[in-house]
């Protein structure tokens, strides 16, 4: 299906927000404004734009720990999201989240998780809801190549076949699994294949081609909406960066990544809107500007908020209760927590390496 | 009132929910045509159809992860384990999402989720059939967890777990599914969080929860024959706890004795010891004690069995300990 | 394959033996002779005797909690079987284990375990500790249809395959788990088909059909001997009793039960060792006779035990440790645990029902 | 002896046990090209080879599970978890399987395994990775729970967790790793059990175990500067864990407070508290204090994580209040 100008801009301009965003967010880590694990979505911008566009609002999405892109894909306002890898109070989730949790539930984008795999049955089961609620919405779950060892996947997507729940696992297949390629973590590195054990659809497309992506997904998203069938589609894709940002990528040659870089998922639809005469080079580097400053907004807006107050603490720990007592001793009974003494040399805190 | 078993009890509360609230749904293994492996949903899929009573695969994790994600989109799911003992294969699913969902979303998705079953040892079931394994969730703020010993305790608090918007980890005594009590009609809600006095005593303050609540008014009528009067305190909810109930009884008794089905060590058991050692040191006439299983896997012989697990005698000789005499 | 009359013989002998014993079991459940829970194998024979036969004294197996017949088949003594059903101090697990932990580790039978699929592991494992000590053995892991639908399933098969581990997962297929019909469980209820999705060999064998699992079995272990190679193979059989004794099987119909009678295995085999002139009625006769005597001699052995002395809670919670002191208070502090005073009316305890 | 970081103390740990025993193997995510996550393994794969050290699959009940198996037939796994947050998915393995195998067998089949990982928060990695999770493996008999706080004790309790029979659960801080100390070349073991006194006082018992053991000496400092001599009781091994030491420090001081990461319900503290009041009530001048990590999940944002935790200010004055100070 040829895609409308209008349609191609849209995607483009969605995948050079991701790009730029996290270029941006990968130099704020840099410079120690954001914290914990960081994982970057360069090079997998494709994915994440074919795949939410093809949704309606009403539907609902949700991902990994690597899903910064996705909350953009969806609509989420990149000054939350920037806000919220700084740990400020105007992020998506407070700072309670950190990178690793970002929701946005009112646009339908629901985490976030970082328990790999972890968020295949939630995906399942927002589809059970959905269906079961008499809406023809579709839920759209990411995870990763490495996640479909984890046993959940086999559990839900039997479920998910057997019950007929309009899901769509998008399986992203950046080749690697942190250090791990692939073929050393799975007998069958196909990754679509293994929807066959289940009798679900599987198929596979170029990740890195954002209209190949939201070609699959209009018709995989149709096809769960009207049938109430699960899919699995398999993204083959590349991450440029390291696994997070404490990981200097070893396991790869800088060949391979850059015959991947050759086949950029937005220099690709540059080159073939420019050709077909969508795109010149003024119409780029207007995008780019308004970009730029759109990614300049979202740190500006980061910097302008404020860390959360410390009642953050008790609060949205239990539905119903404003204010958490928690049990046993309150820690701050014994100090003023706003004037705590950090230990210094004997136990410094360390970012970890995962 | 009518005189019902704990598992009636459960049924009916069941049957009232599901009435009340079309977002209530039920899955489970075996619990929609079997009628649940221990017949506590009897009649729900006859009455409610398919569409909201749920035969799944044995697939714990998967099965819990999709109630947690319904749950995140308005539906109230109740999920069902055959045991507690094969919750452990979700337990990642409700430490990790459900217990967090809250927090982590910053208030955007709330799981208003219950996962209940049986729990605790039976009758020779060996030991990975035996567990008391509410620890495992007491210790994990954002979760609630309940255990009621009698059947109307049993009705009450399901209601209250079923309408709490929060994820509620309900645990059955298996042992005491056919066990009978009057229970209210209709309409009847327990808050979860409260303690109830199953006997009021001035001597010695007893505290348990599920089975062994019963066991524990056991020794009470064997401590009264001696003249000593025991007041027994069931929690019922083990997260968030009874502190007022717990304190109120010890500071006017003095002496105390916990009596827990699990393991003795790292347990609920000794929070509550904690508790009462720091809130009422000054009220304590003798340390606390705290009976537990042996720290052992349960074995399957009978005889063994039964020198497992807390009994009558022990709990009297441990309330006549704290009374010195 | 033909095989020969002694090895058919055999097989008759051990499922005739399996069979008889499983009845005596049942019968002395019901005399309260044994407790907890106890799920018969009647009706499966040939798939632990086809299945187990075909190992060497060197190989491995082990079961889920419907395992007296794997047992027996690998070879375990009746009495010590039976004595562990009554909760002696002689059964295989010095009472212990009960009827879902029968181990018998001389004779290469490792459990017996209550968990479904929690054994899934333990076999690959098993058969990845001989191929690491360089050994040539094979394990054999039985689990049910209902269990492979665990998510460990899919974690193990993709790692046995990936490693070349020589292990032959058994999937008896006897068309329930408990109450559910294979195909309300498994979206692709032909078990045996969910091997592809690891590349591995799976197939699938008339599992009331002695000859066939034996020979579909023999190749298969060889295969895995010489290669290195897991597989599937889906055993399809029938069980004749309830999931449990607390089961009335209301779920399925008589005449479905007939038919499979029909189809019993070890009728089968002696109607074609008969029309082979390999067995007469005097023959039966006395392999009757010859089992009816073992299983005689296995209850008057259970019999015979002795209760577990009650030092027996505190002995193999460690290795290294003779008795346990355990943490927190004795309870044999507080009471003499031979006379315990066990509550009555208000707590009765109650066998559950799964 | 030389100057080692924790990481690397554990490095020499397994590349001495690697080099003493051929039946001793490394598998988990990441620990063989990677040399892991937190190259905790470094070397291995380079000397030992593929055989031994072995990159899995995320699959962390398949490969636990499978790490059970293989030690019951004679192989000596150490299967690592890339955090314990993710353990979680193994823990029926460990639980149903390795802790009860001894005893289910009746004696035939032993599981001598070690699982080892990080535990504990870090650095802002929010609530599903920053728990302090001991207390899940605390409460099952049949396993051994170890949480070195230094480098010196995590070589030497990781060699005896190597040799031990039964299978150990070992937890690494994860904050710890870069932390430095003095170790002891080669052969150096310390039995599991075994308590350490990290700094001798007579006023006050502080008990602690892992990376609290390290915030709790500068909360001793802090004493040491009001005129408050601190005793600091580094628990090293939480299952069993050594009672003498505790209760022979508490009778000295007559007074204790216990430091734990974890959350403060039904965990390994509490059962720290209902043991010391137990066995020394008559020697306590004060309730038992408790601090633990705030009852909520684990924000992300830096100021919040900060004031979770227990740091040295608050033992500090915890340690005043059972001083009455
Ligand atoms: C259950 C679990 N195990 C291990 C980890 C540590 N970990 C985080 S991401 C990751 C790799 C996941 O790879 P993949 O699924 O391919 O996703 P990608 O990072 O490539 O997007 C690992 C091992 C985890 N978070 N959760
Ligand atoms: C993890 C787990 N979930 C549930 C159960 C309860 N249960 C015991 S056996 C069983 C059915 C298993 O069926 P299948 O695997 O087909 O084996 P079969 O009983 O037919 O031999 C169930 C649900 C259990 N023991 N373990
Ligand atoms: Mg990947
Ligand atoms: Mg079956």
């Amino acid at each position: 299906m040829p895609h409308s100008k209008e349609t191609q801009l849209e995607l483009l301009e969605r995948m050079l927000l991701l790009r730029r965003f996290e270029e941006r967010a990968g130099q704020q880590y840099g410079l120690g404004k954001i914290g914990g694990f960081c994982h970057l979505y360069i090079g997998q911008e494709a994915v994440a734009v074919g795949a939410l566009t093809a949704l309606r609002k009403d539907d609902h999405a949700l991902s990994g720990y690597r899903e910064h892109g996705h909350a953009l894909a969806r609509g989420t306002d990149p000054g939350a999201v920037m806000a919220e890898l700084f740990g400020k109070s105007n992020g998506t989730t407070l700072g309670k989240g950190g990178s690793m949790h970002i929701f946005d539930s009112e646009r339908g984008f629901h985490g976030g998780y970082g328990i790999v795999g972890g968020q295949i049955p939630l995906g399942a089961g927002m589809a059970w809801a959905t269906k079961l609620k008499g809406q023809d919405s579709v839920t759209v779950c990411f995870f990763g190549d490495a996640a479909i060892n984890q046993g959940v996947w086999h559990e839900v997507a039997n479920m998910a076949e057997l019950w007929g729940l309009p899901v769509i696992f998008v399986c992203e297949n950046n080749k690697y699994g942190m250090g791990t390629e692939v073929s050393r973590a799975a007998a069958v590195p196909d990754v679509y294949k293994r929807a066959s054990a289940y009798d679900m659809h599987g198929e596979k497309v170029d990740g890195m081609d954002v209209l190949a992506v939201r070609d699959a997904m209009d018709r995989l998203v149709l096809r769960a909406r009207t049938t109430m069938k699960p899919a699995l589609l398999e993204a083959a894709c590349y991450r440029y960066r390291g696994h997070s940002m404490a990981d200097p990528a070893t396991y790869r040659t800088k060949e391979e990544l850059e015959e991947y870089k050759k086949k950029d998922p937005i220099e690709r639809l540059k080159t073939s809107m420019t050709a077909a005469g969508q795109l010149d080079e003024a119409a780029v580097k207007a995008l780019e500007a308004k970009i730029k400053a759109q990614v300049d907004a979202a740190v500006k807006f980061a910097e302008g908020g404020t860390a959360p107050e410390l009642h953050e603490r008790f609060t949205h720990v239990y539905a119903g209760i404003e204010q958490y007592q928690g049990e046993g001793l309150k820690l701050d009974d014994f100090i003023d927590p706003h004037h705590v003494h950090i230990p210094t040399g004997k136990a410094p805190p360390t970012a970890g390496e995962a | 009132m009518a005189l019902l078993s704990y598992r009636d009890a459960l049924n009916q509360a069941l049957h009232e929910e599901f009435a009340r609230d079309d977002k209530v749904i039920l899955l489970g293994e075996e619990v929609a045509q079997y009628q649940g492996a221990f017949k506590v949903s009897a009649g729900l899929l006859q009455k409610f159809g398919e569409k909201r009573v749920i035969d799944t695969p044995i697939s714990e994790a998967g099965f819990v992860g999709m109630a947690i994600g319904a749950a995140c989109l308005g539906i109230k799911p109740i999920a069902e384990v055959m045991t507690f003992n094969f919750a452990i294969l979700a337990l990642d699913q409700m430490i990790n999402n459900a217990a967090k969902m809250l927090s982590m979303s910053g208030g955007q998705l709330s799981v208003p989720l219950v996962l209940r079953g049986p729990g605790g040892a039976a009758h020779q079931l060996a030991s990975q059939h035996s567990q008391a394994l509410e620890s495992q969730y007491a210790m994990i703020p954002g979760l609630k967890v309940v255990l009621p010993a009698t059947p109307a305790d049993a009705k009450g608090l399901l209601k209250s777990a079923i309408r709490d918007p929060n994820p509620v980890v309900f645990i059955e005594g298996e042992a005491l599914y056919p066990t009978k009590g009057e229970v209210p009609d209709g309409e009847y809600v327990i808050p979860i969080g409260k303690a109830d006095i199953k006997r009021a005593g001035k001597d010695v303050t007893l505290i348990a929860w599920s089975r062994m609540t019963l066991v524990t008014l056991e020794a009470a009528r064997l401590l009264e024959a001696e003249g000593i009067d025991a007041e027994v305190v069931d929690l019922r909810t083990v997260r968030p706890v009874d502190r007022e109930a717990i304190l109120t009884s010890v500071r006017k008794t003095n002496r105390a004795v916990v009596i827990e089905e699990a393991w003795p060590w790292a347990t609920v058991g000794a929070s509550i010891v904690d508790l009462i050692q720091r809130e009422a040191f000054d009220d304590l006439d003798a340390p606390v004690l705290k009976l537990n299983g042996v720290d052992a896997p349960m074995p399957y012989a009978k005889n063994l069995e039964h020198a497992m697990l807390p009994n009558p005698d022990a709990i009297a000789v441990a309330a006549k300990k704290v009374l010195y005499r």
